[in-house]
């Protein structure tokens, strides 16, 4: 399989590109923020993905899905990220799907996904750094269990009809043995959800589970076993978050280059300054690393090879590192102007941001790729 | 004269200790800790900062090292440092910032007349008038020979008439120095540098929105606005030197941003807070670890850069074109470490809104400090003025 | 289709298996190991890199993707990607690395005549011959528009003079393919691609001796050499298009240099062997950690993009710029390995001449790398060419 | 005191530069190198800077010396630097003295110092990674001491006359207490010096210690408390080293700037060109920046004050990353002649290379930095 889109993906990335383009530019982000909507994101959008078969990539094609992969997911997510669409396509389609897949809750949980009725959201970090380390107690309740903690961080958590939560039902905070993964739904009792915006508009929860009693049939894959369904949510979550930090850096650099070639000072286009071409050609190397980086891991999830796993993390660190780089570069060759809040430039710098920070920076994939090589 | 400096900090360090409020010893938290003075300031929620200021004011120690006839302290160079050391050394705050004090007063110092001086000087030091600064235009961007807001003579004064943009916090100060065009035949030599009142007819200033929230600039607009010609500083067409040398000061200013902090190290302490230590005693974080400890070589060799630059200034031994390296190097390592207090902060720094944030504080500011390596004179062109003028390397 | 290409996995496994010397298993460790072919290659010490590349040549495995008919394989790419992994699998060696495989070969296939490609190709894929480039001379560098070898029509053959710089390996090449001017009247438009004999009369070389003690350049200096006119390849006066072409494949080479290790990797088992992993099993120099992780994901990402370039090449969707950012990122992560390499060395690593440090091949090796962004078109020119051919930066 | 040379130390820099400018310019150490000198420096020079009184500079007036400081001393092996002067001025003029300052053993060894006859070397460092453990061992031995291990990266250790060796007398390998730091004469039987050229063409020697026999009264300071004696010795030969590699990366600087400014290529001057001429500012300004830490730690030290052992670990790493810039950027802005033997710009990076690593190089000082500062 060669590394760059065949002519089905090269067909589904245009149809994104298009429609996504048109229906969900960086003006409905702003949009959406000026009059300050409490959801983060527009349902209607949410129902045209639906339409469109977004909401569908990864569901097997048996359960009504397309029955596509990662590669396809990311292919929508890269066109998400360019045009800064707020969207619960991350981490319902991509990351709640991924970890549904194959297991009972799917005939529960995908006919809303794939209607663009239901929004998934995942609470899997307790502190402000993600860490491997889950702490959240689930406790055996009758034919159930009780969960007791709290979770932040938790994009789309304040209106998310279904709330993966990674709790522990044995074993101490750093095993990997223990965790249980539970598909709570968001009339669940004793669970609250403090919304907070954030830094780029996005709205994230923080959520506190006080009781809160879920069915047996809560549970995700195994008891105790959830570490493995948890790493299939987060493979398909950094790789996603990859994939859409491509697009935010490269529409940033689009958004760049472009001014690069408009703006004139001291009598000339900036771009024609050869220290500006050659940081913006230093930038342009860092994405084009970046995106073959994403592809590959991409390819790789949807082969399920075992190197799957580095390569994501590779993926997630060198989009944040490329990405970070081209915001950065983007404002400051923008000048003042790219201070104002008027011009967008902005806008990818703060979603760049939070990206970053999402299931892991690109210092905690670094330490992670060097513990797995065992260094 | 070791024995009068000697003599200097005891006395010193006992009016210090028995007039700055206990309150102005604590770590500056947001912009309404930092007292910016002018007709407008609202002292009702914080006295402390209006005593102090009064009290530091009426030693002449706002502007210490101003002569005693301007309202400064008279104090050399060496009182002056003793005076900033003993402040540090019970982390009082700065107990008046101001356009006035670092950017107006030095020009003045130089360039006004001693009308001028007696007037503006006295009120800058004791806080009565905030000034702010017009030099951009939306035309003109880092390159001020594009200046284009025009002053006609009109026999007693100037017409004024044009916009300025990026002008800091115009909609709160009292008077603006401002550069103007006074001759359309050259680029550099006809414009001149002229002080007026922003009440003045006129003058009508717009907030500019920003990404950080905030809108610490301004949209400035003049419209007929009479300026009496005894507000011209220095030489008609000359403003250009005035506005040079005043650069400098504003270079040296945003350089030391944030970087001259009083006690603690937030970036540090605020990422042992978020991230924890591990058994090894260290930041459980280990790649970001090495990543401050390598920005902690650079700013604290940084501070003794600073330390050098202000003794070699004030030798007379500094590089005339040093200003643009030091603004370089101290706005570029101020963005690195916002960028660590972002990374050290997680998810909780991403907050924009909530109390547990400070309303974002940490957010805003990190992207505030994104524009310290444009104000003032681009990170680029101080390269370039350092390529040219320093390193002396050929013109294309 | 994939039937095919699952049998031809198979088949190519049990040859490379039985075909494939236990000694060209093991990994490189220095240029002794890599066979170069050509006329003087001695292998007396190493018997079995000549059987291995005799065996492999048979086949035309040594240039697996060329025509059978000059000596190739005559693989499609899917096939020559199989036998590269099965290949890798066993770590067998590269069977015989040479610039008329990697560049001339590609260049004659896609301009040379077919007298030209009979005579040459197969003497490439066998060994036979050893090629060096022509190109830099002491006052172009970067700039090949100032070329000054000349060669002059003498009807049945060109009469070349002038001097070249910066011959990889001229001392122990057989032939050289190589730009002369063969019309003074434009700049690259009066351009020719020539080939001849190293020990044509006339022709004489002198090693440069390099910053690493070794010396794998040299001067090369054409007095009144007479080069036959069939050895021109391309139109005359067109060499040019050639050399582009050409340089295209030298940039690939080069910046995949030293990246694609087969087995282990040596910069992490060197850090690990010198500085030891403490309790947690992290490197004990916890900042040359970070340093080191932080590289890898960039190589690990640049692995993936060598992939994807390949790819896309052969695909024919590359832009044709790509290999100026392919050759630019490849040397220069190249040079930042070979740093973490000395930094985890120590002071060993330092060592020139020692047999514990295998004559300094560490120290030597950094040093070397250190030209990787000059030659072949230095890293500015390559950041030139992506800011005006991919990005399309207006010109100053 | 201001943070720059005064009246005085401004008349020392003078002279040192030029003397050593015109009596050791880099063609010294190229003749050295090219005649395979064994020595490693020129025994005649070292002779010239005992009569400039170089050799004293740190020696008190009563004991004959200049009764100067680290910052004087600093002026001397700046210029040392800047030539890439072979010298064994920093470990027997900087390190050794300071070490041997208010001993009982600097009437031994400070007249030799003093007229150029003596040659010190340091046996620091156990590993190829200089570390603050000590292992090699000790035991009393009748009224003396017998030492048994082995040392590397000991420059001038083949030849030196005087060796401090820091040794452990109790304790194990980490602990602070239990260091004995001893000054061992170059004839002490069971010492055996193995000579490596290293890159840079200096010698430095593996020393092994088999049962080497020394009295009582070889020991600097106080058994089991040598820890004190070596800081001194570690800070004095950190701060020197920086100053050299101060010189050392000025140098460069000078060399390729210079070059800057006359080579052309494609018609005009390449200094003309604006990405090289912001790397080149750029990297002025860290040198500048390097060059404030070093006066800063060498004032520092010079005034005793307690936070000098930071500022030196500041001054060794951010001269380390200033220097490896500066040599890095002069030979990729060279282009090939900087690739060539014959020119000097590789030298500079050989011996970039070696300072960088002696006494810690910067990410070992970061992260001590970071230790003392408590993370």
């Amino acid at each position: 399989m060669p590394l760059y889109l065949n002519e089905e993906q090269t067909m589904l990335a245009d149809t994104a590109k298009d429609f996504i383009g048109e229906s969900a530019p960086v003006s409905h982000l702003r949009g959406l923020r000026d009059s300050k909507n409490s959801d983060g994101f527009s349902r209607d959008l949410w129902k045209q993905f639906a339409e469109m078969g977004f909401t569908g990539i990864l569901i097997a094609e048996e359960d009504g899905g397309l029955g596509l992969g990662h590669v396809e997911a990311g292919v929508v997510l890269e066109e998400i990220g360019r045009n800064l669409t707020p969207s619960p396509f991350l981490t319902t389609a991509v990351a709640a799907v991924a970890a549904l897949n194959g297991s009972a809750q799917r005939e529960r949980w995908f006919p809303g996904i794939l209607s663009g009725e239901t929004v998934a959201a995942l609470a899997i970090d307790e502190k402000a750094k993600h860490t491997a380390g889950i702490a959240m107690q689930a406790e055996r309740s009758g034919n159930g269990f009780r969960l007791n903690g709290a979770k932040q961080f938790v994009t789309h958590g304040h209106i998310a009809d279904l709330i993966l939560v990674a709790a522990r039902t044995g074993g101490s905070a750093n095993d990997r043995e223990g965790i249980t993964l539970f598909a709570v739904p968001k009339d669940a009792s004793g669970m609250t959800a403090e919304a907070e915006r954030l830094a780029d508009s996005s709205i994230a929860a923080r959520l506190r589970f006080d009781g809160v009693e879920v069915d047996a049939d809560a549970v995700i894959g195994e008891v105790d076993q959830g570490d493995k369904v948890l790493d299939t949510l987060l493979a398909a979550g950094r790789a996603g978050a990859s994939a859409e930090m491509l697009g935010v850096g490269a529409g940033a650099m689009t958004l760049t280059v472009d001014y690069l070639k408009e703006r004139k000072q001291f009598g000339s286009r900036i771009g024609s300054f050869q220290a500006l071409q050659h940081r913006a050609a230093h930038l342009y190397s860092e994405m084009e690393v970046a995106h073959a980086a994403v592809l590959k891991a991409q390819q790789l999830l949807d082969s399920g090879a075992a190197e799957a796993s580095r390569a994501v993390s590779v993926a997630k660190a060198m989009t944040g590192l490329a990405t970070t780089l081209s915001v950065q570069e983007g404002i400051q060759m923008h000048g003042g102007i790219g201070m104002t809040d008027e011009y967008d430039i902005g806008f990818y710098m703060k979603r760049a941001r939070v990206l970053a920070e999402m299931f892991g920076d690109a210092n905690y994939h670094a330490n992670l790729l060097a513990e797995m090589t065992g260094y | 004269m070791t024995d009068d400096l000697e003599s200097f900090r005891l006395e010193t360090r006992e009016w210090l200790k028995a007039n700055v409020p206990q309150s102005m010893r604590e770590p500056v938290r947001g912009d309404k800790d930092i007292n910016w003075g002018g007709r407008r300031a609202d002292y009702a929620n914080n006295p402390e900062q209006k005593l102090y200021m009064d009290r530091m004011a009426e030693r002449g120690w706002t502007v210490p090292d101003w002569p005693v006839e301007y309202g400064g302290g008279g104090l050399s160079a060496a009182h002056t440092k003793i005076l900033k050391e003993e402040m540090r050394r019970i982390n009082a705050r700065i107990p008046l910032s101001s356009f006035g004090i670092s950017m107006l007063g030095p020009a003045l110092l130089k360039y006004g007349n001693e009308a001028q001086k007696r007037e503006h000087l006295p009120k800058i030091a004791r806080g009565e008038i905030r000034w702010c600064q017009g030099y951009s235009e939306p035309n003109a961007g880092s390159d001020l020979a594009g200046l284009a807001t025009s002053a006609e003579d009109k026999g007693d004064h100037f017409l004024v008439n044009g916009q300025k943009v990026w002008t800091s916090y115009a909609d709160k100060a009292d008077w603006i120095f401002c550069l103007v065009r006074t001759d359309k035949s050259t680029k550099q030599g006809g414009i001149s540098f002229v002080l007026f009142d922003m009440e003045s007819e006129g003058v009508s200033t717009k907030p500019i929105l920003l990404i950080s929230g905030y809108s610490p600039f301004c949209e400035t607009f003049f419209d007929n606005v009479k300026v009496p010609k005894e507000n011209l500083v220095g030489e008609l067409n000359k403003g250009w030197d005035v506005a040079k040398y005043l650069l400098g000061h504003e270079r040296e200013m945003i350089s030391g941003m944030g970087l001259g902090t009083t006690g603690g190290n937030p970036l540090i302490d605020g990422a042992i807070a978020t991230i924890g230590l591990d058994d090894q005693g260290r930041l459980a974080d280990p790649v970001l670890r090495a990543q401050i400890a390598l920005y902690e070589v650079r700013s604290q060799a940084f501070s003794a850069m600073s330390e050098r630059f202000i003794d070699e200034l004030k030798g007379g031994r500094a590089h005339p074109a040093q200003p643009s390296m030091m603004k370089y190097y101290g706005t570029e390592l101020n963005k690195t470490r916002h960028e660590l207090i972002m990374a050290s902060g997680g998810s909780d720094a991403l907050e924009w809104e909530s109390e547990r944030s400070d309303k974002g504080s940490k957010a805003r500011t990190w992207l505030r400090t994104k524009a310290n390596s444009i104000e003032g004179g681009t990170s680029e062109i101080q390269l370039n003025i350092i390529a040219k003028r320093i390193l002396e390397l050929p013109s294309s």
